[in-house]
């Protein structure tokens, strides 16, 4: 109902399911299902940007901020030895991370293109320089989180943080749910708007909307959103640390979300999976895999069009 | 026929990166097991490099220790990266079941790593990155340095510029943890013998552009100037050190890595330059002779200090299999012999405080001729204080 | 919409008064059928949009200086001059793009200086652009019931299904029969003509369900049956609503215009009927003195 | 701070701001004329950098190295434009940061295979290696004099290439109207490729003056990129006029900065642009419309 292309319908066919099933066949193996935890955890991540750049025409190179944010904010709001309610967190930091988004868009979404990636890398920048610098929050060698939140639910428990399968199917949930979510967004009314807007801004202001809402509003989402998954990856190893926010991580997403298919929302995890897995690959291959890697974006970016997305799309209209 | 090739090159990628995922993790019993997390890509390259050459000369060399049980290395590329510290360490831990851990350079991937590790099976060997508190709050049974903590090479320095009459100084590192450690073991000692910190310039990591601090040091006038940097920010500041005329005026004095694998680079920018670390190249011992040509041959290029302590770690390790017989199943038994030991280094023999690290000797050199020449001892068998370390 | 004419100012039942006299003489020449019915309307007809000492300055440049215009409800304005005259400024000012430098736009009576720019369109002044303006990679009706959404609402709902509303999709139908485009409804915009464009664009102005229309050359780069088909849409539509055109093509504005207003440099040289216009020798200079073009 | 140690810090910063204009010339160039959002720029410095320090440990002359280094980048450039970005231009920018950021990964795993990754140095040429006295203390060395010199006048030749040749106003042409450039019976491909060698030829340029002055270390590229990015976004894409007083403009306050107001200093430049994007959203001269 919510995939109606034929190619997203398969892909979350085809990709849900095996990723429910892996961890069975690897359940003896720690490493591994922490592993996939990290990549689906980033891959929400990267859905959001890739909501953002790829449905909005928002690019930015600051969104590792909100993915940074996520982890810190928890560690300001929430006691240190004391286990608080994951639900009541989670609402929390994602309401305060859109708060924040708020404010920065204001600033940011005056300007466009190319000076819109660069405002959101200098404030991204700035962010990251404050929790660097910073004594009392870890500074470059960042901070541990000593308490996990608690995850009742009206005094019932349904699964344990500190239980790798627990998370990691929880992280799964969470991944489906978010591209659910977007796929709602893009569905709705709003998401008709906003892909005006991003097509036609000064066509969508002159039939009488105010483009700028809508883009703060995407902001907002999009902002939150990644400060989850920021929330959930420093949850995972109670570990946070300015690097999060680094402009190398916006970047990577980027590079993760363009190969996967610019606002393909399921190619974004497609992208992610794929590089993560060819990084994985290439590191155990050689010391130099920076090469095999790169030669590889190179490759790709030089052969498909629209990412992966794009081929897959392409595969499956080809055989109706 | 585009087509095709854009096709084949996405089954490619697909089945590399499934290949990647489905690695088989046939574990057999039989070797000891050792994982590296170094740097291998990026700023600290070299430094991994060298850890990782020592280690496997120091294995190689006592390979008639281990009681027939081979070595296999499991390496990991850390890129200096905290964020991927974390699932490093659990591959190597719980993928690998690696029976040691060696690694990090970098401080903060220490950290990372140390959250996972902390208390766990594998006994952790850490041969550079330097943060108190790895050996201090941190601390644990199963975690030993065969480096240094950054108040060591940094403590003694203060009591050397007293000596040699240094009353007001500046001090200088990048803004990082490690750099902010090494300043306050140097004031520690430095104003509790009545010396004064006209200022401390805390330059933002990792930037380059010292020009503008030199002025400001110059307009200070002090007596002496200690900093710490290290790898390429040594060289760079070294050199502006030079070039803006400061040298020879103001003396400069250092933590060790500013002049550590970077004297080369640095040229004659770096005579007069005086540091306090645990190792010179020039150390007139035996043990330090042997390893000095040993590893110029195994390697084709002179050792250096992270090459030592990478030596240092191997020799743990080979000591450690080598008493206990090859068995090394025990975890309680080996941290014990681990504890009990002399290790025979390059830099002098040293043995373990309670929160695991070194017991050394700190020397006091300068540089000449393009080398680090020892010109004394800034303090004999200095141990780190270990605060807020519990274990006994 | 219609105001009773008790509720005119003097000067503007002279004006609607001057327009009727103008208008029997110029609707002969048209068409003599309609000419009884439109001349009846006009007579009835209020200022829906006027302008008061208008300025736009870029700099030292003036490209639009002391501008008062009145726009009648059920007529077509055309408004030409050389090229640099200050047409497509006057047209982005009308429709909040730009912000006046000085005087005063005023819509059914308020002052619409200080309003934002998607506030035109919410008062109903909706405007086509020079060069065309749609969004090309939606289906025709999609892009109507996007102009169309905003009367329907829900346009902040993140949650609601963006085809759940019969009432939106009748209404970007609508819009799309007035233009005639009913049988291009599902094809993707950009697969469309040139000449069905520039149709479809209006058909979005008029989803958005606008009292004045604001149209900057919807003939330019046409041929002529094309332009022959937005001529006759236009003479339908003028039935109806208040048409703002600007247009180079000088035999459809004298077809159509029940006013015409002739700007030179930025400046108002002359308004009135076709007659008037065609007939005065500040024109003829003015265009001759220019070279360009030739009426 | 006495007005002499106020004036050696205003030259640190003008230096410093004239060796970033040399490399974000190159960037900004690229940009206007092509629409190349190029984030493998600051490779090429590096591989300028190591270049000379390669060439002058075979040579021992800096200016032969110099030459050498700066004629193979433009080779570099060229070819790169030929196989790689020309088959981009119809594409969007994202698929281009794409490519450049796999250029990226390239050059860095090529730069650790080929000259490994200890720190290296390139020694100033005895020519230039004296140094004046400016205060008591303070001396300048004249190679960075030099090289501050050598960037203006390279500013200088930028400026007339760009506003008295044929070419230049191709370049101009193109920067305002990318399409019209085509009408004028230009062979466009022959300009881009042009413009591109030069590009790369500026970026790695500024890798060889600067290599006697810096250490020469792995990832030196992708610090120097952000700072240019900040300059040519400040002076405005495309602009080169931009790019001159946008570099002088962060070279100064940086330098300023980190002295008298430590604490921000590692955000300042953020600021800067932030501040001036806020108030000219399309930077100090730009020109694109």
């Amino acid at each position: 109902m919510f995939f109606l292309k034929k190619a997203e319908n398969w892909f979350v066919w085809i990709f849900f399911p095996l990723a429910l099933l892996l961890p069975l066949f690897l359940e003896q193996n720690e490493f591994y299902v922490n592993k996939l935890t990290s990549v689906v955890i980033f891959a929400m991540f990267v859905m959001s940007l890739d909501y953002l750049v790829g449905r909005c025409g928002m690019i930015t190179l600051g969104h590792s901020m909100f993915y940074g944010l996520g982890g810190y904010l928890f560690i300001m709001i929430a006691p240190e030895y004391e286990a608080v309610n994951f639900w009541v967190y989670t609402f929390y930091i994602c309401v305060i991370a859109a708060l924040i988004a708020l404010v920065v868009g204001v600033i940011v979404l005056r300007t466009s293109g190319i000076y819109m990636i660069m405002i959101t890398l200098a404030i991204a920048q700035m962010c990251f320089y404050f929790f660097s610098d910073s004594v009392e929050f870890g500074g470059n060698d960042g901070l541990f989180i000593f308490t996990k939140p608690d995850t009742s639910l009206f005094g019932l428990s349904f699964f344990n943080l500190d239980d790798p399968m627990h998370f990691y199917y929880f992280c799964l949930l969470s991944l489906f749910n978010c591209l659910v979510f977007w796929k709602v967004v893009t569905g709705s009314r709003f998401g008709r708007i906003m892909e005006a807007v991003k097509d036609n801004p000064a066509r969508t202001t002159a039939l009488g909307y105010n483009v700028f809402l809508f883009r703060l509003i995407s902001y907002c989402m999009a902002s939150a959103l990644a400060a989850y998954a920021g929330y959930l990856f420093a949850l995972q190893y109670g570990y946070v640390n300015p690097s999060m926010m680094s402009w190398q991580t916006s970047g990577t997403a980027l590079v993760m979300s363009i190969l996967g298919g610019m606002g393909s929302l399921y190619g974004a995890i497609l992208g992610t999976v794929v590089y993560e897995g060819l990084h994985y690959t290439f590191e155990h291959l050689t010391q130099h895999w920076l090469l095999l890697m790169g030669s590889m974006i190179i490759a790709m970016v030089m052969l498909f069009k629209s990412g992966l997305a794009g081929v897959i799309d392409n595969l499956v209209e080809r055989r109706k | 026929m585009k087509k095709h090739t854009s096709l084949l090159t996405l089954a490619s990628a697909l089945i590399v990166s499934l290949a990647g995922w489905s690695a088989p993790t046939a574990a057999a019993d039989k070797p000891i097991k050792v994982g590296v997390m170094l740097p291998f890509s990026g700023v600290y390259a070299a430094l991994g490099d060298a850890g990782r050459n020592g280690m496997k000369l120091a294995l190689e060399q006592h390979a008639d220790k281990l009681h027939g049980r081979n070595i296999e290395f499991i390496e990991m590329d850390t890129e200096a990266r905290p964020d991927r510290a974390p699932e490093i360490a659990t591959s190597l831990m719980s993928q690998k079941k690696a029976d040691f851990i060696i690694g990090p350079v970098h401080s903060g991937v220490a950290m990372g790593m140390l959250k996972v590790l902390r208390n766990k099976k594998p006994v952790v060997i850490i041969p550079n990155a330097g943060a108190n508190a790895a050996t201090g709050p941190w601390c644990a049974p199963n975690v030993f340095r065969t480096s240094f903590s950054a108040w060591q090479p940094s403590y003694p320095m203060g009591k050397a510029a007293l000596d040699k009459g240094y009353k007001k100084v500046v001090t200088m590192s990048w803004n990082y943890g490690f750099g902010k450690e090494s300043l306050a073991a140097f004031e520690e000692s430095f104003k509790a013998g009545g010396g004064k910190v006209l200022k401390k310039i805390m330059v933002p990591f990792p930037k380059t552009e010292f020009q503008s601090y030199i002025t400001d040091i110059a307009s200070l006038k002090p007596d002496a100037v200690f900093v710490f940097f290290a790898g390429g920010g040594a060289v760079k500041f070294v050199k502006d050190y030079n070039a803006m005329g400061l040298s020879g005026k103001i003396p400069l004095l250092g933590s060790g890595f500013l002049t550590e694998g970077t004297l080369t680079a640095q040229g004659d920018a770096a005579e007069g330059v005086i540091t306090g670390l645990h190792y010179a190249d020039g150390l007139d011992n035996p043990a330090n002779h042997a390893f000095r040509a040993d590893y110029e041959k195994a390697f084709g290029k002179p050792a250096d200090l992270y090459a030592v302590q990478g030596y240092d770690t191997g020799l743990l390790i080979a000591m450690a299999v080598d008493q206990l017989k090859g068995n090394i199943s025990d975890q309680g038994k080996l941290i014990q012999t681990m504890e009990s030991l002399t290790i025979p280094s390059p830099r002098g023999d040293f043995t373990f405080s309670r929160a695991h690290n070194p017991i050394q000797t700190i020397y006091l050199r300068t540089v000449e001729n393009g080398e680090n020449r020892v010109i004394g001892v800034a303090a004999e068998a200095l141990e780190d204080p270990a605060r807020g370390c519990k274990m006994k | 919409m219609s105001e009773s004419p008790l509720s005119q100012s003097p000067s503007q039942l002279s004006q609607a008064n001057l327009a009727e006299a103008d208008d029997t003489s110029e609707a002969h020449a048209i068409s003599e059928a309609h000419a009884a019915s439109e001349a009846h309307a006009r007579s009835e007809s209020t200022v829906v949009l006027e302008t008061e000492g208008l300025c736009k300055y870029w700099g030292g440049v003036k490209a639009l200086d002391n501008m008062s215009l009145r726009f009648h409800e059920r007529s077509l304005h055309g408004i030409v001059g050389p090229n640099g005259a200050g047409k497509s400024t006057l047209l982005n000012m009308l429709c909040g793009t730009y912000k006046p430098t000085a005087g005063r736009i005023i819509h059914n009576g308020d002052c619409i200086n200080d309003i934002r720019p998607y506030d035109f369109a919410r008062r109903g002044i909706g405007r086509g652009f020079q060069k065309t303006n749609i969004y090309p990679q939606v289906t025709c009706l999609e892009n109507c019931c996007i102009a169309a959404q905003r009367r329907v609402g829900g346009s902040f709902n993140i949650f609601l299904p963006k085809n759940s509303s019969q009432l939106l999709e009748e209404m970007a139908d609508q819009a799309l029969a007035q233009v005639g485009l009913e049988s291009r409804r599902d094809e993707i915009a950009s697969h469309i003509s040139y000449g069905e464009q520039r149709q479809l664009e209006i058909a979005m102005v008029l989803a958005t369900a606008p009292s004045v229309l604001l149209l900057d050359e919807p003939m330019a780069g046409m041929g002529h049956e094309e332009s022959q088909l937005i001529i006759e849409l236009l003479k339908t539509l003028k039935k109806d609503y208040c048409i703002v055109l600007v247009e180079h093509d000088m035999d459809a504005v004298f077809e159509l215009s029940d006013q015409l207003t002739v700007m030179v440099n930025g400046q108002h040289l002359i308004t009135g009927s076709v007659e008037e216009v065609r007939d005065n020798s500040k024109v003829k200079e003015a265009y001759l003195g220019q070279g360009d073009e030739v009426i | 701070m006495d007005f002499a140690i106020f004036l050696v810090q205003l030259l640190n910063g003008l230096q410093y701001g004239l060796l970033l204009f040399l490399i974000a010339s190159g960037l900004t160039l690229v940009f206007g004329v092509m629409g190349i959002l190029n984030l493998a720029h600051g490779s090429m410095y590096m591989v300028g950098a190591y270049l000379v320090w390669y060439f002058f440990q075979l040579t021992d002359q800096f200016l032969l190295s110099a030459l050498i280094s700066a004629a193979l980048a433009l080779g570099l450039g060229v070819l790169i434009e030929k196989t790689l970005i020309h088959r981009l231009y119809k594409r969007n920018h994202l698929d281009q940061v794409l490519l450049t950021i796999g250029m990226i990964f390239v050059f860095n795993a090529l730069q650790s295979i080929l000259w490994g990754d200890d720190p290296l140095g390139v020694p100033v040429p005895e020519l230039l290696s004296g140094s004046i006295h400016l205060t008591e203390l303070v001396e300048y060395p004249v190679y960075r004099l030099f090289v501050a010199a050598l960037c203006l006048l390279l500013a200088g030749a930028l400026y007339l290439v760009i506003n008295r040749t044929r070419i230049g106003m191709l370049i101009r042409a193109g920067e305002s109207n990318r399409e019209m450039v085509e009408c004028l019976g230009v062979n466009i491909n022959q300009l881009y490729t042009l413009v591109f060698g030069a590009g790369v030829m500026l970026a790695a340029l500024a890798g060889v003056v600067a290599a006697p002055m810096i250490s020469i270390v792995p990832g030196m590229g992708e610090h120097v990129l952000i700072t240019c990015f900040v300059v040519v976004v400040i002076g405005g894409m495309g602009s080169i006029k931009g790019a001159f007083v946008a570099a002088l403009l962060v070279g100064v306050v940086d330098t300023f900065a980190s002295v008298l107001v430590p604490g921000v200093s590692s955000m300042i430049v953020y600021i800067l642009m932030a501040v001036i994007l806020l108030i000219k959203p399309e930077g100090l001269f730009s020109s694109q419309k």
